[in-house]
């Protein structure tokens, strides 16, 4: 799966996007893997409230089903317009 | 219905965007909306950034809601990314109908879920120092006012 | 709080007046409604005639009171008279407000009121028959929402 | 007093302004001196309902007082924007 960030949680991690392979689930076990990996990622994911999921560029919620093909996004919410 | 969606770093101009939505004398009514930065103290620069492709696709599927809620012509939506500085546009909605409650409607209906939908990020430069700007909790109240399950829409 | 009304022939530049509105960066919202002469079968040009001095006088009432309702920051008005042909621009409202529910909300007031308020009457030629407009029972149910007295708005 | 006729009041009638000197009273006095005047003014004030009455530029209903020096508008319901 692709995993893409944005605004703050792109500054935090430090990087816009990545490959990664998990086993499929949902995406609070992908978000609880991501929190594995480092402080970085412990940091960016430390307040899931303030956390919003895209996948294949469609809003979810930390429920959602992914698999391998997918495209994850996080980001914080949103404020354009 | 005509639709226009772009994201694009360059100004854009109200004038010829309405026209084009409604000097064919199709739609008698345009309701438009224009967001513009504000000035305040220190803040230097505004910058947008936001997803590319869903923002869009969004976008796309907020305009076919307006679509199917109310009666119209044409959809035009120009938002703005990249540096900005105050006083400068952010944004455009307009909505040409052929009456003109359904174009207000339709209009304040696609602000408001775009303030809360359309992935786009707003970060402040004041002086030396840089945010993110917070989401606000009053825009998700507007936006559910159109919600018919929340029962006050 | 900036207030432009004109009456005028000509044409208005959308872009411009918006500009001139916000341009300065000390409101962030605009909402704007541009009124256009509908295609239809056989009309070939609407005429609109209007009472001097009250249009202007009546619009600056209703601008005033849109200004005691809602904290708006600037609000221009252009209605054109004369001849106009389907396709072209009939009137111009844009407000201006710090907040975009109360730019929303006069702008649609102020053209509720204006349909029923300002003394401006319409004739459409059709071929070789002239004849006056009807006022629409729709646009008074429309102004009435706004008055608290009718126990509706 | 000035009158002044707008839209079709002032195609039937044939005039867009005129002056005239009647005792004091309200516009439905008036209207009622107008209709006296000849078949024009007949017609044009046959159905009140549609008429509508401005002094010194203000809407007003036909009970309103008018005096020499006021400026009255005659017109059907109003139909810009």
């Amino acid at each position: 799966m692709i995993l893409l960030y944005f605004a703050w949680v792109r500054q935090k991690i430090g990087k816009n996007e990545e490959q990664m392979t998990v086993p499929a689930g949902d995406v609070a076990a992908l978000i609880a893997h991501l929190k594995s990996l480092g402080p970085h990622y412990a940091d960016a994911f430390a307040d899931l409230s303030r956390i919003r999921v895209a996948v294949n560029q469609h809003h979810v919620g930390l429920d959602a089903k992914i698999g391998p093909d997918d495209e994850i996004a996080f980001f914080p919410p949103v404020t354009g317009g | 219905m005509k639709i226009g969606i772009r994201i694009q770093r360059e100004d854009f101009d109200l004038n010829k965007e309405v026209t084009a939505l409604a000097g064919d004398g199709e739609s008698g009514a345009v309701a438009s909306f224009t967001g513009h930065v504000r000035k305040e103290k220190d803040l230097s620069t505004l910058t947008l950034e936001h997803y590319p492709h869903m923002t869009e696709a969004e976008i796309a599927r907020l305009v076919t809601e307006a679509g199917n809620r109310w009666p119209l012509t044409g959809v035009t939506v120009v938002h703005r990314v990249g540096p900005l500085k105050p006083g400068e546009r952010i944004v455009l909605v307009a909505v040409a109908s052929q009456h003109r409650h359904a174009a207000f409607a339709a209009c304040e209906f696609l602000m408001d879920y775009l303030k809360t939908h359309a992935p786009f990020w707003k970060e402040e430069a004041r002086g030396s120092d840089h945010h993110w700007v917070e989401h606000r909790a009053g825009d998700d109240e507007a936006a559910k006012r159109w919600d018919p399950s929340t029962g006050s829409g």
